[in-house]
């Protein structure tokens, strides 16, 4: 192996939540500096695989490397558990989440956020991490609102922070669940800068979303989930323009309007 | 009310001054006293059963109109109740495990003992004053918790109402008494135990005072004396009327 | 089986006295506790003192001295009106407080402060999305509070009513003091009269221990009921 | 104190019962109550928090074992828990020859297990409560950063259920300080057992515990106010705006 | 007056949080049938001005009237109040607000969601009002889903649930604050379709959203607030695509991209 490993290698990946599976064999391979986008209608599964990929859902079968080191299993009598928590733990320092719903601390103010996980997870001294946070809170326009409490802020100033709290990881693959959806259009553009910047940086990244342009001018690679199953997927350009497939077709023909 | 119905408050148990037969009969010194001063006094009595910490409010609050419970006449209770003339002062003694090295009652004895009381009462008081500063007082809930921790050997002597001694460690166990029964002094022991009435009730704590000396006089006092006491070493002293 | 030396049938109807007390009191409380912390939580400064008096004040002072006072004291308060009444006017009224009444009245008066302050820290945890979404439709404070907030809170409340309950339930032993005799006051007696200490705790801890399971029940089935639709976590 | 003693001396000259001396009775019941009561909840609380996340967690059986535990010490008296703590003990066979003996011989030790095994059992009930409610995604953020399990719990989940705790949590300091009454029972003169000297010396009953009451409000008081503040300064994220 | 009320006539919001002023002098007016769209960054104060229409947020100063009955207020120490609660009832069942973060009631299920204030509110019998519910969840797409609990849901699902659940009290003016930010391209269409029918049934609608296609598309009137002001209004196709305003420009021009 002289190549460099492969951040976030994924294959086969199935999730059943009682009796509906709703994952059914998905898999994904992001190079560094990748950004990959999923899009699919509501309830296909995006959320879920992304959460899979973090293990917040345990998957039922699949493969996850991240870095070229694989998550190892182990059956256990609730199913397949990762087999080593600190490796587990390792590797989620590695992938960092945006939640769909933002998911702050409620507790803690908005810098505080921001800093408790390189302090405490990754050991960074306090006042380093400080410094880094107020940086990126300028970065997403809230350094005023440094000192406020979560419920304290508008639902766009809570996703923004979010997204600092995220980049204060200073991960290798972050993963976004529908990151702009409470981000005026303003902000949208300077979050997609902030993201081209971090793929520039060599960063990888997974994207769910719902901005089209965004699947088109920022990701290199585009996926359409359908009941759990990747139904078409290859360069944003050609696969949004020129759907194969008449789902693809059909989900993207609102937007033409 | 009726003028001829009494309701007397009284804290049971209290052996062997009050109680309750396991078949739930109310019986004991007070109990029999009470039933034959009110018979000599033509009153229909009926016991009402109270806790100590209210006996006082409750006879007040006239839930019931007389307290007779072992109560120890002195001047604070006086400023609330009107007492009777005394009707007992029960004798307060020393009590030992029968193999214990204790063998008299003065200072000296007692240097360095554990001793147990009942807390709040005369013996308290009196064990306080004179054996504070040579022996090492415990005060307790109640008599059976000074048995209780003389089984597990925390104390070394106990000093007791005499009946009440009596009954919850010589008559359970391997004790005895050592010394004199003690009345005096009065500063401590008080004037013995009487019925205590609301303030303004002296006409029915006279009727309640001639029917005692009645029953002194015809020897019905000292018959009741003899069932409970008797046996018992030391005789009380019957208090007289003032 | 032991008849605890013949004190089984009281020490039996003691139990069912404690239980009838303990329940009674509790409702009282409950009602108390959710008006005193609504009042603590609105908008109208009043309200908001009586609230905090009320809650401060209750809890300052000893269980055994709230009792004595209130019993003891409104009787013997009601008592110096009816004497005045007959040294004026010759009229011999007399009016007795029923012990069993007062003792639910004080024991759910006591609690009530201590529900008060957990109900408060539950409504605090409620969403206010949640309140708002009733608001704007139309909903009335009150429908909002029976639906929206009451049920939404009481998640968080439970575990503390449940704990208060606890302590509810052995405090009714208080009432020995207004001459009721409670499963705690008989089995008292049975140990003064026989001498057997350890004999008669075990009833009275079997007692309590009887009523909590029966309530242990009870609380998990609301538990359950008001965690509906919030997963369990990890 | 005794400066305090003197400067009232004056004032006290026409009592018979507050006199100097008394009063060092009260204050010393005043410090036997406050330190058993705060050494209790100290121990109960450093008990509790590994007991509520114990309870809280999957192993069935950890959580069963906890639960019967709060069931047992929540579902009995105090009082019968001191019984047993402190005569109980003393009867186990061979115990008084034991290296022990001496500290369970003392009433204090006896009463300190009692009461801290009490408080820990009910705060434990609380904590769990709280944690259990602990909003679903934040705990999912802390994982998703890498927290580890105790991680999460040290700085997300107790943190935030321990916020949402404190006004039961008051609530229980608060029952502790009046349930620490019936520590004289086993001999230890607190503010209840003063109370009950101080009467068999004057036989006062209504001055002695009047007094009482107003020492145990004073402690309460102080309580709330303390638990007051320290809601203001952390729960600012739950207040009505 | 013989014309037929006025649905929602508003002038003059004003309204500051402590010391900042988030809402300047305000004024709108929705004729039966209007459709109007509100753009603005991020912090601009458009939740805070669709919450005061409802009164969720009490404004300083301004006008409020729905149907032609103006809503009272009174000074009281707090500030100014509504004067009469039943009063306020009564008009917030005509304003149906679909919030940014759902807010689904999280104890109920999804069905019991869009039933609840049609029975307790407006006094629909039981069955009707879980025959009218089911409708309304199959017109959004989640028959299925009807017994879940707003947790089980995914984001999207809970988004479409909260629509079903303002649709319900069949209101004369609809409050909408990003009713499609959490949506995929799919259901976007099907929800601005519903919204249409809507405005065709006569029912009038002030939507937040970042769509500037929506707003376009479905609006006929648009309103673009600046930091607590209308900097600009008018016909949705002018005023977007010839911007008089350089801030307006300036907001629209990442969309260009
Ligand atoms: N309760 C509050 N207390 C103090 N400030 C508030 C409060 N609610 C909102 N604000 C502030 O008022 C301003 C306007 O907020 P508002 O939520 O109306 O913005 P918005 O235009 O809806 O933004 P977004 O697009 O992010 O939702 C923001 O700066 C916000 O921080
Ligand atoms: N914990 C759960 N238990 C049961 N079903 C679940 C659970 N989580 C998700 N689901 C179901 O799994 C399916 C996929 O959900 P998911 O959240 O992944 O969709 P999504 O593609 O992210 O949709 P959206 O765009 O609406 O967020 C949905 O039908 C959802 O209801
Ligand atoms: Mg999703
Ligand atoms: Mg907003």
């Amino acid at each position: 192996m002289t190549d460099e490993p492969i951040p976030l290698h994924v294959s086969g990946i199935h999730k059943k939540f009682g009796d509906t599976e709703v994952l059914r064999g998905i898999s994904l391979e992001a190079h560094k500096g990748d950004v990959i986008t999923l899009i699919g209608a509501s309830g296909s599964g995006k959320s879920t695989f992304l959460r899979c990929l973090n293990l917040l859902e345990r998957p039922d079968s699949g493969e996850i490397s991240v870095h070229g080191e694989s998550i190892r299993f182990r059956m256990t009598r609730r199913g397949r558990e990762p087999a080593d928590r600190s490796q587990l733990e390792r590797i989620r320092t590695r992938l960092a989440m945006v939640f769909q719903n933002f998911n702050l601390w409620a507790h803690m103010t908005l810098l505080d956020n921001v800093i408790e996980a390189p302090i405490y997870v990754r050991g960074v001294p306090r006042k380093a991490a400080r410094e880094q946070g107020m940086a990126l809170l300028e970065r997403v326009g809230l350094t005023e609102r440094a000192h406020a409490y979560p419920a304290q802020l508008s639902g766009g100033q809570q996703q923004r922070g979010a997204i600092a709290r995220a980049l204060a990881m200073d991960p290798e693959v972050m993963l976004f669940d529908e990151p702009t959806s409470a981000l005026d259009p303003e902000l949208v553009g300077d979050v997609l800068e902030v993201m081209r910047e971090l793929a520039a940086e060599g960063r990888t990244m997974v994207v769910v979303t719902h901005e089209m342009d965004f699947a088109r001018d920022v990701s290199n690679h585009v996926m359409y989930l359908h009941k759990g199953q990747v139904e078409e997927q290859g360069n944003p350009a050609e696969v949004l323009s020129h759907p194969e497939s008449e789902r693809l077709r059909q989900f993207l023909a609102p937007r033409g309007r | 009310s009726d003028d001829n119905t009494v309701r007397i408050g009284v804290d049971v148990p209290y052996v062997p001054m009050e109680y309750r037969t396991p078949d739930g009969e109310l019986t004991g010194f007070d109990i029999e006293l009470g039933n034959a001063l009110c018979e000599q006094a033509k009153l229909q009595c009926s016991w009402v059963e109270q806790g100590w910490d209210g006996i006082i409010p409750g006879l007040l609050a006239r839930r019931y109109d007389a307290i007779m419970s072992s109560m120890t006449i002195n001047d604070e209770r006086r400023q609330q109740v009107l007492f009777s003339d005394p009707y007992i002062v029960p004798p307060s003694a020393w009590f030992v495990p029968d193999d214990s090295s204790i063998t008299g009652t003065s200072q000296q004895d007692m240097e360095g003992a554990n001793i147990g009381v009942q807390r709040g009462t005369v013996q308290d008081s009196y064990v306080t004053d004179n054996y504070g500063d040579v022996a090492n007082i415990q005060r307790y809930a109640s008599a059976d918790d000074v048995a209780v921790d003389m089984d597990t050997g925390r104390l070394d002597a106990a000093f007791l109402d005499y009946p009440t001694g009596e009954a919850a460690l010589v008559d359970e166990g391997n004790y005895k008494t050592i010394g004199e029964m003690l009345t005096e002094p009065k500063e401590y022991f008080g004037e013995g135990f009487g019925i205590a009435f609301r303030q303004r009730d002296e006409a029915l704590a006279d009727k309640f005072n001639q029917a005692l000396e009645t029953l002194r006089d015809n020897g019905t006092y000292d018959q009741l004396h003899d069932k409970y006491f008797g046996g018992g070493g030391g005789a009380p002293e019957p208090a007289s009327g003032s | 089986m032991i008849d605890f030396m013949g004190y089984g049938p009281r020490l039996l109807e003691g139990a069912l006295l404690t239980a009838q007390l303990a329940v009674l009191s509790l409702l009282l409380a409950l009602v108390l506790g959710l008006a005193t912390a609504s009042a603590r939580l609105s908008q109208n400064p009043p309200l908001r003192a009586i609230a905090v008096v009320y809650t401060v004040a209750i809890r300052s002072v000893p269980d055994l001295v709230l009792m004595m006072l209130l019993f003891y004291g409104a009787q013997i308060g009601l008592n110096q009106i009816t004497d005045a009444i007959y040294n004026h006017w010759g009229y011999d009224i007399f009016i007795t407080i029923d012990p069993f009444a007062a003792g639910v009245a004080t024991i759910g008066l006591i609690f009530g402060a201590y529900m008060a302050e957990t109900f408060r820290g539950a409504f605090l945890a409620v969403d206010r999305g949640q309140i708002e979404a009733g608001a704007a439709y139309g909903m009335s404070r009150w429908l909002v509070f029976r639906h929206i907030r009451f049920p939404l809170m009481m998640r968080h409340a439970l575990p503390g009513l449940g704990n208060n309950w606890m302590v509810l339930l052995k405090t009714t032993a208080l009432v020995s003091i207004i001459g009721l005799s409670d499963m705690v006051r008989i089995a008292a007696e049975a140990t003064r009269a026989t001498h057997q200490t350890f004999l008669f705790m075990i009833p009275v801890a079997l007692g309590y221990l009887v009523m909590t399971s029966v309530s242990e029940v009870i609380f998990g089935w609301l538990s359950r009921r008001y965690n509906a639709g919030f997963e369990e976590q990890h | 104190m005794q400066e305090l003693l003197q400067s009232i001396a004056p004032w006290l000259a026409d009592n018979a019962i507050f006199t100097p001396q008394t009063l060092a009775q009260y204050w010393e019941g005043f410090v036997n109550t406050v330190q058993l009561v705060f050494i209790s909840l100290v121990l109960g609380l450093i008990l509790a928090l590994p007991l509520s996340i114990g309870r809280a967690s999957r192993l069935k059986p950890l959580s069963l074992a906890i639960w019967v535990y709060t069931w047992v010490f929540r579902g009995t008296p105090l009082l019968v828990q001191l019984y047993i703590a402190y005569y109980g003990l003393a009867f186990i066979p061979g115990i008084q020859q034991s290296i022990v003996w001496p500290l369970i011989r003392d009433p204090l030790y006896p009463a300190l297990l009692a009461f801290m095994l009490n408080t820990a059992a009910y705060t434990t009930e609380i904590f769990y409560g709280a944690i259990k409610a602990t909003p679903r995604g934040e705990v999912e953020a802390a994982r998703a950063y890498g927290m580890s399990s105790l991680m999460a719990y040290r700085r997300i989940i107790l943190p935030s259920a321990l916020r949402r705790a404190l006004p039961a949590y008051g609530n229980e300091v608060i029952f502790m300080l009046h349930a620490s009454a019936i520590a004289s029972v086993v001999t230890i003169t607190d503010l209840t057992g003063v109370a009950y000297n101080v009467y068999a010396r004057f036989y006062a009953p209504f001055s002695a515990f009047i007094f009482v009451a107003l020492c145990y409000m004073v402690l309460s008081f102080a309580i709330q106010g303390a638990f007051k503040l320290l809601e203001k300064r952390m729960l600012v994220h739950l207040q009505p705006a």
